[in-house]
């Protein structure tokens, strides 16, 4: 028998923690599983907040979820992703699939989405799934349907501080900051910008609109073109340090949905501080309830806000049909 | 002249029940050949599609002619296939009464999803009903002791009885395997639910959900209970999507949390899309389309010199691209073209008919006032 | 859900001309369910045998999966250059279920009464090939070497057509218990599982003999790629060993949850989990030179029952790595397609000992009897007997270091339930010269 | 009625699928003045003001704009030319706040110091308006609504203003304070009015010219006063 040269790293010293560290040890090491747990549904939060943000965008601007925001964030995330694996830096493929993403975006709202806009909401609603699966089943013919990694252009290690672990890496706060950044522009466009107030009257009355020399098409085109680079933004920022393949934004799909609904889909505030709560919430439903539980707790929480407080929490419209 | 028609119209309801009965006969003899005409594989195929079918005619019903979305069908399908198999595993449950019970359990469910989807329309009853899928097979895991976990629920389904092979073979002298037998099941099924379904699409309800669909503040302010027709149009939906679960238990022999996916409740709304909105017709047509267009695409694909692996996504990619066409060029699907293509035909007075109607409800007067020949 | 398989390792020996010889087709009775022509050639012609296999070709379970029967064909189609088996071409056909068990019942159906296919090899999934069980059992096909590690497939009162192939997690369990138990004892023990059988089985094995070291035990969903509040949780409890059952994608995402929670203790992933080759070059490319490829893995724990990739000098590897250079299509040879391969390795065995004239029944009734005693690529032998349709009975610890792997124990080998653990003493003798087994006709 | 006319329709027909809705219609606004179109729920009214803006298509006949062209330009740029519509109803933004409904009506993207001044003048004009400028626009009554899209259309600073019913549903002395705006935006700044009324009664009060349309076709068309003084013409076709 090969003798065991395997004593596990550090268990020289573990191994008798339970006796020297006793209840102390155990309520330090408690506290830091919820600092770690919280700080994890931070940074994925801020990833549904990003996705929540496109939504929001294109409910702004055309009054359709777009169900297929993200297989177009998943696409534009491999061309990225070829880009860096030719060689090119983190920053050419980032910057190249937001572009690529204001194209796609721009592409699908004159091609497909044009021609459903105003009809019944269901029409609308159909053709966001079918997009939503053909890009997929794409990608997956285009790319493989393997799994592949992403680089990430900062650290993945977490901080430690005076020995308690901080469970964000650097890439964790650049998508934080991102997300912020995003939010600040999208409320600035919104609120101060003559187009960002014609983008927002296009969706909400297009005929009046038009009467105000507002060129509607233009507006609807430029909100999926934003709308679909936040997607973009979003895609990367989830692949960034981990796993891609065709599939790996469909959870996002509903926790990014979610968040928007409980911020109020009319509200990028409201998009950040949802996905927020999700990501935190959920981390906190998946380490202390179990982790298959994760989706119906975000079940949950649609159905409570919904029905309690369907306009969301940071909706300004006053009445809301949901 | 007016009391004739309104003579007619009072004959209506009996004789729709009357022409659906005879129909459903014409099908089962149908359905009979079919079944003994083609060979096991194609049996087994039918036996697919009609779960597919069952389960799309109900939501048909919902989203066709009530205008409501949902994205959550797959997870009332594994309801009723949980519940089928746990009845089934008893051992002492038969099972035409395990499927009835499934149904129930289902429409139950679908009593709690209905009311909170009521209150939800577009866009939010999408995303939630999208949710209540990704959401459900959850459960299975959590509580792995009863329904079996991720590795799901082995179903022991009924082996054909020996009186069964016996008039198969007395009646047509073909052997009856199993898959002929759940074949039989499931159409025999789908007849059923047909027959029920187009009955009351036909009746009062029937009505009164297309009025909701097309104009729900005129529906309400004609005193229709929006609510509670709404929440009906749900659990009728919900039982189908029960019952057809309760026929993929059959089929199938396992329910698993893998066998629900998203991409189920997908393709059913493909399948009610593709065939035609609000037509039962179509969800047949859609659901056959769901069970024979794969195998059909991949082969192409195949043909085409992709290899396997890529041959395989062309299916979902068709899929794909088939909502997002039908939606854009015949938002009506098969059965709208062949409708279409049926009133071109022999009357020309109607065939220029502009598609573009919505416009004139902007100012319907103009209407009344063209038309003078109205008072005499 | 329960994608797994394994690989990897080699060495072993026994004599390789114990095939008995006598004739094969004694079990010309048909099975159950009498079909139409039910006569048992189905899928066998003068010069050709049509076999077929359902995997997950699309769908979240599709990457990593697809490959392995890219990996089945490419061998047989190797075997079909060199004349095949008995003059017969081997017809391989593979659908896709997209880990869906509706979708395994209708591809599967297709590919018996449809295609006619003679039998059904490397079955993928735990969920989607429990669906067919049924089916290809009371049809009478025999349904060969499923992969997953799964005890459902060793049940021949119920199920005498189907086998299993790669040895169960039940097994591999019980050996990484037996072995943390004996050279760790000290170590605080966490349980990284995948939700399914897959940690289920594992989890029952190890405990067997871990006990009360085990500290906590964490599962995971599949699909659900956020770990940290697991990883995070094991870090609370204590645990300085981690013992993960988890498919290689999660064993990357657990490395990346560590790193976050600056997490550092020693790892043990089970066989199917720690596919060096496939893990390192995913957490190659991750940041710049923060996570440097396989060294992240360096002192990982792990089990081996083939050669993977990463051991090229091995002369398995040798053999699987020519076979994909003339045969495989696009993309490198992986430990997946190294996993069809050996699958593939042994049906050939099998169909080679079932005699010139095979039949279904002969099939199955030539691996009960020879099956135990097969050599192959695999470290330990198989389990088959008249009483047993397990898999492989054993696998071996190493560690991981570099590209290479260093090994920690020899080959053990035990069965289910209180089964005691011995160590195997046969030699693996390597593959034939020119890659095709030959082995002789059961009589 | 030498000189060339601020809007000038010739011929106009136009047709919602089978139905004609405006057959041969020619009318003209006459610079600085209001003309009334007046006539019975259907007789065309609305859809003469929407295809003059482009909303509704037309088979055929001639927009002008003073010497420009407009026939079958899009809406936009039949705003964008100077033709400003306040639409019946609906035209508020109820999502919006009041002053971003008004900065709405600058689309030239006017530089914001002047635009900060014109809006002035809107709520000197309309002073209710500048009290509420920050709420939605939803919290509005119904006068106050009238006067936001007038409001707002004044912003356009258009050569000609449709107003399609600017009185309906509206209490009598909120439609005086609001003919009273347009009679000093019409005599001081010499803009023009084209005014669609069922009310025939009040609407000839303030116009100058008007037309009388029925089931799509010009049936009168004269001088306010003329129109008012017709019996026969009152009786058949305007109902007072």
């Amino acid at each position: 028998m090969v003798a065991p040269t395997a004593v596990p790293r550090g268990a020289a010293t573990t191994m008798s923690e339970p006796l020297i560290e006793g209840i102390a040890g155990r309520n330090r090491r408690t506290m830091q599983q919820f600092l770690n747990v919280a700080l994890n549904g931070l940074s994925q939060g801020a990833i549904y907040a990003a996705f929540a943000l496109a939504l929001v965008l294109i409910w702004r601007s055309t009054r359709i979820i777009n169900f297929a925001q993200g297989s177009m964030g998943m696409f534009t995330t491999y061309i990225a992703l070829a880009l860096i694996e030719s060689g090119r830096s983190y920053w050419v493929g980032f910057a190249v699939a937001l572009l690529a993403g204001l194209l796609l975006g721009a592409l699908v709202e004159r091609l497909v989405i044009r021609r459903v806009e105003g009809g019944p909401e269901l029409n609308a609603v159909i053709v966001t799934l079918g997009l939503f699966v053909a890009l997929q089943a794409l990608a997956a013919i285009l790319f493989g349907a393997t799994y592949r990694s992403f680089p990430a252009p900062f650290g993945l290690h977490g901080f430690d501080v005076g020995g308690v672990n901080i469970a964000l890496t650097p890439f964790n706060l650049f998508a934080i900051g991102a997300v912020v950044v995003v939010m600040l522009a999208l409320v600035a466009l919104f609120r101060f910008t003559d187009v960002g107030l014609r983008m927002r009257a296009s969706a909400f009355n297009q005929e009046v609109s038009r009467l105000l020399g507002v060129p509607v098409g233009r507006m609807l085109t430029l909100g999926w073109a934003l709308a679909a680079m936040v997607g973009s933004l979003s895609g990367l920022l989830i692949a960034g340090g981990s796993l891609v393949f065709p599939a790996y934004m469909d959870a996002v799909i509903v926790y990014g949905f979610v968040a928007a609904v409980l911020g109020g889909l009319d509200s990028p505030v409201g998009a950040v501080v949802g996905g927020l709560v999700m990501g935190m919430t959920l981390s906190v439903v998946s380490g202390y309830l179990g982790s298959e539980l994760v989706a119906l707790a975000a079940l949950a929480i649609l159905v409570t806000v919904l029905l309690v407080r369907p306009r969301g929490l940071f909706s300004r419209t006053a009445v809301r049909q949901v | 002249m007016v009391s004739l028609v309104a003579g007619v119209r009072r004959r209506l309801p009996a004789s729709t029940l009357g022409r659906n009965l005879l129909l459903v006969l014409a099908a089962l003899v149908v359905v009979v050949l079919l079944l003994e005409l083609t060979d096991p594989f194609r049996n087994s195929q039918l036996a697919t599609m009609s779960y597919y079918a069952i389960a799309a005619a109900g939501l048909t019903v919902l989203t066709g002619l009530n205008g409501q979305i949902s994205l959550g069908h797959g997870a009332l399908m594994a309801v009723g296939a949980y519940a089928m198999g746990l009845l089934l595993n008893t051992g002492v449950v038969p099972f035409p009464l395990a499927m009835l019970a499934a149904a129930a359990v289902t429409a139950v469910v679908g009593v709690v999803v209905g009311a909170a989807a009521a209150r939800l329309h577009g866009p939010y009853l999408a995303g939630a009903t999208l949710a209540l899928a990704i959401g459900v097979p959850g459960l299975a895991i959590h509580f792995d002791g009863v329904f079996g976990g991720e590795q799901g629920l082995q179903i022991s389904s009924p082996r054909p009885p020996d009186w069964f092979a016996d008039v198969i073979y007395f009646l047509f002298a073909n052997e009856a395997g199993s898959a002929k037998y759940f074949a039989y099941i499931g159409w025999l099924t789908l007849l059923a639910v047909l027959l029920l379904l187009s009955n009351l699409v036909a009746s009062r309800y029937g009505r009164v959900w297309r009025a909701i669909r097309d104009d729900e503040v005129a529906a309400e302010l004609a005193g229709v209970p929006l609510g509670r027709l709404r929440v009906l149009a749900f659990v009728v939906s919900a039982a189908c999507a029960g019952l057809a679960g309760a026929v993929l238990g059959i089929v199938v022999r396992l329910a698993a949390p893998s066998g629900f996916t998203i991409v189920l409740s997908l393709s059913l709304l493909t399948a009610v899309v593709v065939g035609g909105l609000g037509s039962l017709g179509g969800a047949l047509l859609g659901s056959a389309l769901l069970v024979f267009l794969p195998p059909a695409v991949t082969g192409l694909g195949m043909q085409a010199g992709l290899t396997g692996v890529q041959a395989a996504q062309l299916a979902p990619l068709a899929y794909g691209v088939v909502l997002v066409t039908v939606m854009l060029l015949a938002p009506g699907g098969a059965m709208g073209i062949a409708r279409a293509l049926w009133h071109a035909r022999p009357r020309r007075r109607f065939a220029q008919q502009p598609a573009n109607t919505h416009r004139m409800d902007e100012e319907p007067s103009t209407t009344d006032a063209t038309e003078p020949g109205g008072r005499t | 859900m329960n994608k797994h398989i394994g690989r990897r390792d080699l060495l072993r020996a026994g004599g390789w001309g114990l095939a008995a010889a006598t004739a094969g087709s004694l079990f010309g009775a048909c099975g159950a369910g009498g079909r139409p022509g039910g006569s048992s050639e189905v899928g066998i012609t003068g010069n050709t045998v049509k076999i077929g296999a359902h995997f997950p070709l699309t769908g979240v379970a599709a990457p990593g999966y697809s490959d392995i029967p890219t990996g089945t064909k490419a061998y047989f189609d190797y075997v079909n250059a060199h004349g095949g088996v008995n003059g017969r071409k081997i017809e391989y056909i593979f659908r896709d279920d997209a880990y869906n068990p509706s979708n395994t019942s209708q591809v599967v159906n297709e590919l018996v009464l449809q295609d006619q296919v003679f039998a059904i090899v490397g079955g993928l999934g735990t969920a989607p090939h429990s669906a067919v069980l049924d089916f290809l059992n009371s049809e009478g096909v025999p349904d060969l070497f499923v992969s997953s590690g799964s005890l459902l497939w060793d049940q021949p009162k119920k199920n005498p057509y189907t086998f299993g192939w790669q040895p169960d997690y039940e097994v591999e369990g019980k050996i990484i218990g037996r072995y943390v138990h004996r050279n760790m004892p000290n170590a605080r023990v966490g349980l990284f599982l995948q939700d399914d059988d897959f940690g289920d089985d594992g989890e029952k094995g190890a405990r067997a003999y871990l006990g009360d070291q085990v500290v906590a035990a964490q599962r995971y969903v599949s699909g659900n790629t956020d770990v940290a509040p697991q990883i995070a949780a094991l870090q609370a409890a204590g645990a300085d060993l981690v013992l993960g059952f988890n498919v290689p994608s999660y064993t990357a995402l657990s490395q990346l949850a560590s790193l976050k929670l600056n997490y550092r203790p020693q790892w043990f992933y089970s066989n199917v989990g720690s596919d060096p080759a496939l893990v390192g070059s995913l957490l190659s490319r991750f940041s710049k030179g923060e996570v440097s490829g396989a060294s992240m893995l360096d002192g990982v724990i792990t089990t081996e029952y083939l050669a993977g990739v990463e051991e090229a000098d091995d002369p398995w590897v040798e053999l699987w790595q020519q076979v994909w250079d003339a045969h495989g299509g696009e993309g490198e040879l992986t430990n997946f397609r190294l996993y069809g391969m050996a699958e593939a390795y042994t049906f050939v065995q099998t169909l080679q000992a079932a005699g010139p004239d095979p039949t279904r029944d002969g099939l199955v009734a030539a691996l009960e009897k020879v099956g135990a005693e097969l050599q192959g690529p695999g470290l330990a032998p198989f389990r088959y007997s008249g009483d047993s349709h397990a898999g492989m009975a054993g696998v071996k610890v190493s560690r991981l270091a570099g590209n290479s792997t260093e090994k920690l124990s020899p080959v053990f080998v035990t069965d289910n339930g209180k089964a005691e653990i011995t160590e195997y003493t046969g030699r693996n003798p390597g593959p034939p010269p020119n890659g095709i087994p030959s082995v002789e006709p059961v009589g | 009625m030498t000189e060339t006319a601020a809007l000038e329709v010739r011929d106009l027909t136009a047709s919602y699928g089978p139905v004609t809705a405006l057959d041969g219609v020619t009318i003209r606004a006459e610079r600085g003045r209001i003309t009334a179109v007046l006539g019975a729920n259907g007789a065309g009214k609305t859809t003469l003001l929407r295809s003059v803006s482009g909303l509704v298509p037309t088979s055929s006949g001639q927009v002008l704009l003073g010497d420009r062209e407009l026939t079958r330009a899009s809406a936009e740029t039949i705003a964008r030319a100077g033709i400003a519509q306040v639409p019946e109803g609906r035209g508020v933004i109820t999502e919006l706040t009041v002053e971003e409904n008004l900065r709405l009506g600058d689309l030239l993207g006017t530089a914001r110091r002047r635009q900060r001044h014109r809006l002035e003048q809107v709520y000197a004009l309309f002073p209710v308006l500048a009290e509420r400028r920050r709420r939605d626009a939803h919290s509005l009554s119904g006068g106050e609504r009238q006067m936001l899209v007038i409001g707002r259309a004044l912003l356009c600073a258009p050569e000609v203003l449709l107003l399609d019913e600017p009185s309906l549903g509206l209490a009598p002395q909120i439609v005086a304070q609001i003919f009273g705006v347009l009679r000093e935006l019409v005599d001081h700044d010499g803009m023009t009015v084209l005014l669609v009324e069922q009310n025939a009664r009040s609407a000839l009060s303030i116009a100058d010219a008007g037309f009388v349309l029925n089931l799509g076709r010009v049936v009168a068309g004269d001088s306010a006063a003329v129109l008012a003084a017709d019996d026969d013409l009152r009786h058949a076709y305007l109902g007072f």
